[in-house]
């Protein structure tokens, strides 16, 4: 199979105005990835299903990944002159800088008739609240299908094009996306025999007069020193 | 013909049926109350914490409350309050001891990974399986006094392990009287050099005692 | 025949039975006859359809290499000994499964049609019930010896089934529903291949009478090949076609599709609770022990023993005993085999076994038409009645199997 | 109704009818006894469960069943699909909050007596799996439970195990009294009601007349 | 406008479907199945609208055993996950720990030492036969018998099950692989059993076929009942055997050639019709050949350590990075894509449930059969409701 990187700029020469980037992966399995632009996904994942050289004809694996809001704290130096003439007196400015969170969607590609991949392609959302649109692949790789769903019910990512959107795993009045990172578990916590940390401020909520100290119903002996 | 995969399947059951009156293999059914299960060693089925001896369980436990299997569990079903003060352990070390070790085994996944991770070979996977229990509360909530388990007890369950262990801790034990004669045998030394030397600069505390301040920078 | 005609054994039943009946003033004899015979078979086919639960979960067990249900044992009343108080060999477990049934809440569903949902246990097995009156047990001992007792077997065998609908109809159930569809489906294609594979018999015994065609089927060959329709060839396809007849009629495995658990829960009987479930369990039972009692009466030479020197055995104790067989078949098949689908079904009734009885209703007439051949003339007669048995078999099984059979498979080294 | 609830439900002692209850027992009446006897003998013999694997526990349900362990011994291999026939269910595995409208309904739609054996981790408190967002901590939240089996499965010999502690509770049953069984008791509810899906979580998250946990707990010191 | 997928395929057997509510044949039958049935193999969930006995419609329904692991795995480290991947696929828990570990040392670039490999080869391999022979078993359930296929199957199945209890403590939650090796050593008298145990297997392999293959109520049953056809299946992401019943060959093993298979002799067999009988000789064939696979295995297993001494069972962070890493479950192409920020929790934890991804076109499967042919489509896919649900 060609290089990553040769991909990209035989889709970048065919479909002009797409903006298509290497994404490279640090770790040791290197496995580097393409960035599509959504205007034009569909039609690359197209491309790159019946591409004669390519055939990346079965999708693997499809599925979404959080990346929320961040704030990132700049540290830099800047030289300020001493207004008396003195020399340059480097002073430290802090920024703050919000870099905007976005959800994204990974897809595995692989190919069974050349038996080669996998090529993996990703596509972002605008934000997390309101533009999470992204075309749906499952016109071209019908194995999206249950994954974007899924994607779509955990995420939120809404896939347009998809044939059939609808909650995968929760039922069809869960408002929440539960697998995003700021997601917050409903208040269930009442009873927990051992209390950790978290149970506990969970479980202060709920009563107001904290018990003392039971860990077992069973009789507890003394403790000896 | 049609009938014959029929009757070939109707022969395979009547041999099964016939066979199971004569050939063990074909009638595999334990009785279980009465027939126990042979338990393989390795078997797992909840936490138990060994002390060495049956008739002081609370004094000889081994665990030491580092609290590893605490935050390891995967389903945090261990929680554990340490002691204010120590008391010695296996090797004759001053440790701290638990003084509330609950399990709750009505979330435990038996997966052994607190045995696995414990350093100190406190925590073991029993093989009581039958606990069934018509409170949840009271009957699966185990604490300290109902985890503990005697050596000699874990030996009768994992004969092969318990028995590295104990060599394991024995050598441990040696290893630390051999380290405390030495250390003792050069404070003493150290004391005579002292005695001998008052005049001489005083010789360099061990790292242990003094450990270096962490830099600020770092 | 004559000796064991006398032989006190033989004899005892009937003759307690008209011991009693004669102390009773003559108005209540008729009655009262008839009672006891009621009663009679009542107890005897109760018990029998109590052990043949437990026998079948014990066959089934032992098929399956396991033990099957042996520590009912009894209940704890003080003063018995330990043995009996928990073991037992399981023998007591449908007891115990009585007492549960009994006790356990009766639901009726909001939806339901009461009338309906009530009524269809109790008719269940009440039809059952009937079909026994026209089975001879044993010598002399057939409750009602009707000249048509096959037509009224068949009348009363065939009503059980629209039960079923009205079961499965009154649940207001989809499941039941569905069930209901196949119960009737099935009830249609499997009466005529029933009826068409017992013609024969009445063809070659010339009676519709149950008894007379196990008369019918007395003597000996050599003393040791009993006069049985099985032991003919056209009685033998017969036999076997029947056993798939009476398979489909009662709802058995590989034809129980109408409680297909797999696919329908628990079909027609989703909805009943308690003892309305106990009793259309019942009725199954009943249904399987009569239909394995026409077959025994038909084709095995009902209460006829089997050589020249064992008459001295009870004629009942040779049917029950030819009986108890059948239903061990019964259960050995269904420990075996797999469901059919409704459409197979249909098609194996209209296609396989309806030709196979027709061709075979032929091959009977033939046999009684040739009944005076005799030398070598016999071994022609035999070659062409299994000539007509076995080639139509092939031939129709092929056409039924078309397009179907084990494969090759290929595969890849790399 | 409520009245009843608040009352600490009387659960007889697992285990053999003690010498001391039979006595007691005799002093119903001979009769009553020896029905009671019947009655409880029979039930215990026949125990059919539901025919309902929820997760990884189920397989050790269904090896219970097989020819190694064979749970037909105990007369209990009757696995019955439909709710309306069977006397037990086996609560084997994680309910989510997806499922437990269902569980509930099942349990509703069974006929009396009943009983309920929660069997392993997930089906008792949610187990490895209670930190999810969709799994329910405990079915008992919503039914009432009369055995819990814990383990991740229950060797199929620990549910024989749990079978045998439920015929013993059922032996131990009452059928007149002060504390006859549940099933007996008219101001006893057979039907619970049965949550529905909300938008965060199930509506209502558990079932105060049936969920009465022990004082909740906190870390000595620091709560 | 783009041309998508290949359009769904028709039907190819069955009888036609009336697609809309005719006055004359009265209503559709809308029947939902699950997620208590006995046939669902757990709680899988079909919504299905019969017009009389033949599905017309087949919407299937999951979530009912969503328990949250990739939530939980992301919440907790690396190690922590391990025996959550045991409750996957609770039928199969040696080869979903396999794969977990396999996509953790590729995401930590971790070295397997030899012993491990051809350890995880032989457990693998027989978990697939384990999986295999209870699929069977519940499809012949499915099918209509008394359980006694089934009780078969399980028979074999707990003289394995055995085995990993003596190895792993735990009959079905084996929690056995580690990153950079495997837990325990098994002993000599391990191997013998084990040993023994593979060279007796095709006996109850050819009892079990002569019993149940050649029945003539199977072969109605299950030929030409269900067809897949190659090119939806490759589209659909379908892998495993129900993949290779289509005739595509495409088995990992071969394919990606992991862990030490490339050093063994095997077939991968293939079927020509894609049908619900092709996907039972599948597995019946694929146990044949993990037999024969295993026979080769314990000749050549070397002595030596079983874990990488570099490894690290606590504090392990491996580097910021991403990877994915599949191999050739008894199911399918089970996958694990893992995403490290450099913390000891992964970032994003992801399994590729091959369970899900088969009954992509379940409803194309079922169309224009009856209720009695959606039950056995269902039960030849074989799904596991813990890896379908997660």
């Amino acid at each position: 199979m060609e290089a990553l990187d040769q991909i990209r700029d035989r889709l970048l020469a065919r479909f002009s105005g797409a903006s298509v980037a290497l994404v490279t992966n640090p770790g040791p399995a290197a496995e580097h990835s393409l960035l599509l632009d959504p205007a034009h996904a569909r039609e690359i994942a197209l491309f790159l299903r019946d591409d004669s050289a390519l055939q990346l004809d079965y999708c693997s694996n499809a599925t979404g990944i959080d990346w929320p809001e961040k704030e990132i704290v700049e540290t830099k130096k800047v030289s300020v002159l001493d207004p008396a003439g003195g020399p340059a007196k480097i002073t430290e400015e802090k920024t703050k800088r919000v870099e905007p969170g976005c959800l994204e969607a990974v897809y595995h590609l692989y190919s069974m008739a050349l038996r080669h991949g996998p090529v993996v392609i990703r596509m972002r959302t605008a934000n997390r609240s309101d533009k999470v649109n992204l075309p749906s692949l499952t016109p071209v790789w019908r194995s999206c299908d249950f994954q974007e769903r899924e994607i779509f019910d955990l995420y939120g990512i809404v896939f347009d094009g998809h044939p059939d959107l609808r909650r995968l795993l929760m039922w069809d009045e869960f408002k929440d996306h539960p697998m995003r990172k700021d997601y917050v578990d409903p208040d269930d916590f009442e009873w927990e025999p051992t209390p950790h940390a978290g149970v506990l401020d969970r479980a202060k909520m709920h009563y107001s007069a904290p018990a003392t100290l039971a860990v077992s119903a069973a009789p507890q002996p003394e403790v000896k020193p | 013909m049609l009938g014959s995969g029929i009757i070939k399947g109707l022969a395979v059951t009547a041999k099964n049926f016939v066979g199971s009156y004569f050939v063990p293999e074909r009638m595999v059914t334990e009785q279980y109350p009465e027939d126990r299960p042979k338990l393989p060693e390795n078997y797992r089925s909840f936490p138990l914490l060994v002390s060495e001896t049956a008739e002081d369980p609370m004094g000889t436990l081994r665990c030491v409350a580092c609290q590893i299997c605490e935050k390891e569990c995967p389903p945090q079903c261990i929680y554990i309050e340490k002691s204010k003060d120590k008391k010695p352990d296996a090797t004759g070390k001053m440790q701290l001891y638990p003084v509330v070790f609950a399990i709750d085994t009505s979330v435990c996944m038996s997966c052994g990974l607190c045995a696995e991770l414990c350093p100190f070979d406190s925590i073991k996977m029993d093989q009581v399986f039958e606990v069934a229990a018509t409170n949840r509360f009271a009957g699966l909530l185990l604490n300290r006094e109902q985890l503990a388990k005697s050596n000699a007890y874990y030996h009768s369950i994992r004969p092969v392990e318990a028995a590295e262990v104990d060599a394991r801790l024995a050598a441990d034990r040696q290893a630390a009287e051999a380290k405390a004669k030495a250390a003792a045998a050069a404070k003493a030394a150290a004391a005579a050099a002292k005695a001998a030397a008052p005049a001489a600069q005083p010789a360099p505390a061990p790292v242990a005692e003094a450990p270096k301040p962490p830099s600020p920078a770092a | 025949m004559s000796a064991s005609t006398d032989s006190f054994l033989e004899r005892a039943p009937i003759e307690a039975r008209d011991w009693l009946v004669q102390l009773l003033p003559a108005p209540l004899q008729w009655f009262t006859h008839h009672l006891i015979t009621i009663g009679a078979i009542l107890a005897v086919f109760g018990l029998f359809f109590a052990f043949t639960t437990v026998a079948e979960r014990k066959l089934l067990g032992r098929l399956q290499n396991r033990l099957g249900p042996n520590r009912s044992g009894l209940p704890k009343f003080s003063a018995l000994p330990w043995h009996l108080k928990h073991k037992l060999f399981g023998l007591t477990q449908p007891f115990a499964d009585a007492v549960k049934a009994l006790t356990k809440e009766d639901i009726v569903p909001a939806a339901a049609d009461k009338l309906l949902h009530f009524l269809a246990p109790v008719l269940v097995v009440a039809f059952s019930l009937l079909t026994f009156a026209v089975l001879p047990f044993g010598r002399n001992m057939v409750p009602v010896d009707l000249d048509a007792g096959l037509l009224y077997f068949f009348a009363a065998g065939s009503a059980t089934e629209l039960t079923i609908f009205m079961a499965g109809w009154a649940s207001r159930n989809k499941y039941s529903l569905l069930a209901a569809m196949r119960a009737l489906a099935q009830v249609i294609s499997y009466e005529l291949p029933l009826l068409l594979s017992v013609v024969p018999v009445v063809l070659v015994a010339g009676t519709l009478s149950t008894n007379e065609i196990v008369t019918a089927q007395g003597g000996w060959s050599f003393g040791i090949l009993p006069h049985w329709n099985i032991f003919t060839p056209w009685g033998f396809i017969g036999f076997l076609l029947f056993l798939v007849a009476a398979l489909a009629e009662c709802n058995r495995s590989p034809f129980d599709l109408p409680e297909a658990e797999s696919e329908l829960i628990a079909g027609h009987l989703t909805e009943y609770s308690g003892f309305k479930y106990a009793l259309f369990f019942m009725a199954e039972y009943f249904g399987l022990t009569a239909l394995s009692g026409l077959g025994v009466t038909l084709f095995l030479g009902g209460w006829q023993a089997p050589c020249d020197f064992l008459p001295f055995i009870p004629s009942y104790v040779w049917f029950m005993g030819k009986l108890v067989m059948m239903i061990v078949f019964f259960i050995w098949v269904r420990g075996t085999l797999l469901r059919l689908r409704i459409d197979q079904l249909t098609r194996l009734a209209w296609q396989f076994i309806v030709p196979l009885a027709l061709i075979n209703l032929g091959n009977a007439a033939f046999w009684a038409l040739t009944a005076s051949w005799a030398g070598p003339l016999q071994l022609v007669r035999l070659g062409v009645s299994l000539a007509l048995v076995v080639g139509p078999f092939i031939l129709l099984g092929r056409r039924l199997n078309i397009g179907r059979g084990p494969r090759t498979y290929r595969y890849a080294t790399s | 109704m409520s009245d009843a609830i608040d009352k600490p439900v009387p659960f007889p002692a697992a285990g053999n009818i003690s010498d001391a209850e039979r006595e007691e027992l005799r002093r119903h009446g001979i009769l009553m006894t020896s029905l009671e006897e019947l009655y409880n003998w029979g039930r215990s013999n026949s125990i059919w469960p539901l025919q309902f694997g929820l997760a990884c526990c189920a397989i050790e349900m269904i090896a219970a069943a097989t020819a190694r362990f064979d749970i037909a011994r105990f007369g209990a291999e009757i696995f019955r699909p439909s709710p309306r026939q069977a006397d037990l269910m086996i609560v084997s595995g994680t309910v989510t909050k997806k499922m437990a409208p269902q569980v509930v309904r099942l349990w509703n739609q069974m006929p009396e007596p009943k009983y309920c054996i929660a069997m392993g981790a997930c089906a008792i408190s949610g187990g490895p799996f209670k930190q999810g967002y969709n799994v329910l901590k405990g079915i008992d939240r919503f039914i009432p439970v009369d055995i819990y089996i814990p383990g991740c499965p229950p060797r199929p010999e620990a549910l024989l195990n749990g079978l045998m502690e439920l015929q013993k509770q059922i032996q131990g049953e009452r059928l007149t009294g002060p504390d006859a069984a549940r099933h007996t008791r008219p101001d006893m509810p057979s039907e619970f009601s049965v949550p529905s899906y909300g938008e965060h979580d199930l509506q209502p998250t558990k079932n105060a007349e049936v969920w009465k946990p022990a004082t909740p707990l906190t870390r000595s010191g620091k709560g | 406008m783009i041309t998508a997928a290949p359009a769904p395929f028709g039907q190819s057997s069955g009888p036609t479907v009336r697609r809309v509510n005719d006055p004359l044949h009265g209503d559709l039958l809308e029947v939902s199945m699950g997620p208590q049935h006995p046939s669902t193999h757990g709680v899988f969930r079909m919504d299905v609208t019969l017009d009389g006995e033949v599905i017309v419609k087949l919407k299937p329904v999951f979530g009912y055993l969503h328990r949250n692991h990739e939530k939980i795995a992301e919440n907790t480290s690396y190690l922590s996950s391990m025996p959550y991947t045991d409750r996957l696929d609770y039928l199969c828990s040696m080869s979903t720990n396999w794969a977990y570990a396999m996509a953790v040392e590729k995401l930590s670039g971790q070295a397997v030492p030899d012993r491990a490999q051809y350890l995880r080869v032989i457990l693998a391999e027989l978990t697939r036969i384990v999986n295999h022979a209870c699929l069977v078993g519940f499809l012949f359930n499915d099918l209509g018998t008394s359980f006694t296929p089934l009780l078969y199957a399980f028979r074999e199945r707990e003289k394995i099950i055995d085995l990993f209890e003596a190895l792993s403590g735990s009959r079905m939650m084996c929690n056995y692989q580690r990153f950079g090796g495997c837990r325990v050593d098994p002993t000599p008298e391990w191997l013998a059993a084990a040993s023994k145990l593979v060279d007796n297997f095709p006996r109850f392999l050819d009892e079990y076929e002569t019993m149940l293959t050649g029945n003539e109520i199977l072969l109605a049953r299950t030929q030409g009942v269900g067809r897949l056809d190659p090119k939806h299946a490759v589209n659909a992401g379908i892998t495993g055997p129900v993949l290779r019943a289509c005739g595509v060959n495409y088995d990992l093993r071969k394919v990606d050639a992991y862990g030490f298979y490339p050093r063994f002799d095997f077939r991968v067999p293939l079927g020509e019709h894609g049908d619900t009988y092709d996907r039972y000789m599948m597995r019946i064939l694929e146990m044949r050949e993990s037999v024969k696979i295993l026979q080769q295995a314990f000749k050549v297993l070397p002595a030596g350590p079983i874990m990488d001494p570099k490894a690290k069972l606590r504090g392990f962070r491996p580097k910021p990075g991403e990877t994915y890493g599949r191999l050739e479950g008894p199911k399918g192409e089970l996958g694990f894509y893992l995403l490290s920020d450099g913390t000891p929790n992964p970032y994003r934890y992801r399994v590729r449930p091959p369970s899900l991804i088969n009954l992509t076109l379940l409803e194309e499967m079922c169309l224009g059969h009856t209720v009695a042919d959606a039950v056995v489509i269902l039960g030849s896919i074989d799904i596991v409701l813990g890896e379908v649900d997660r």
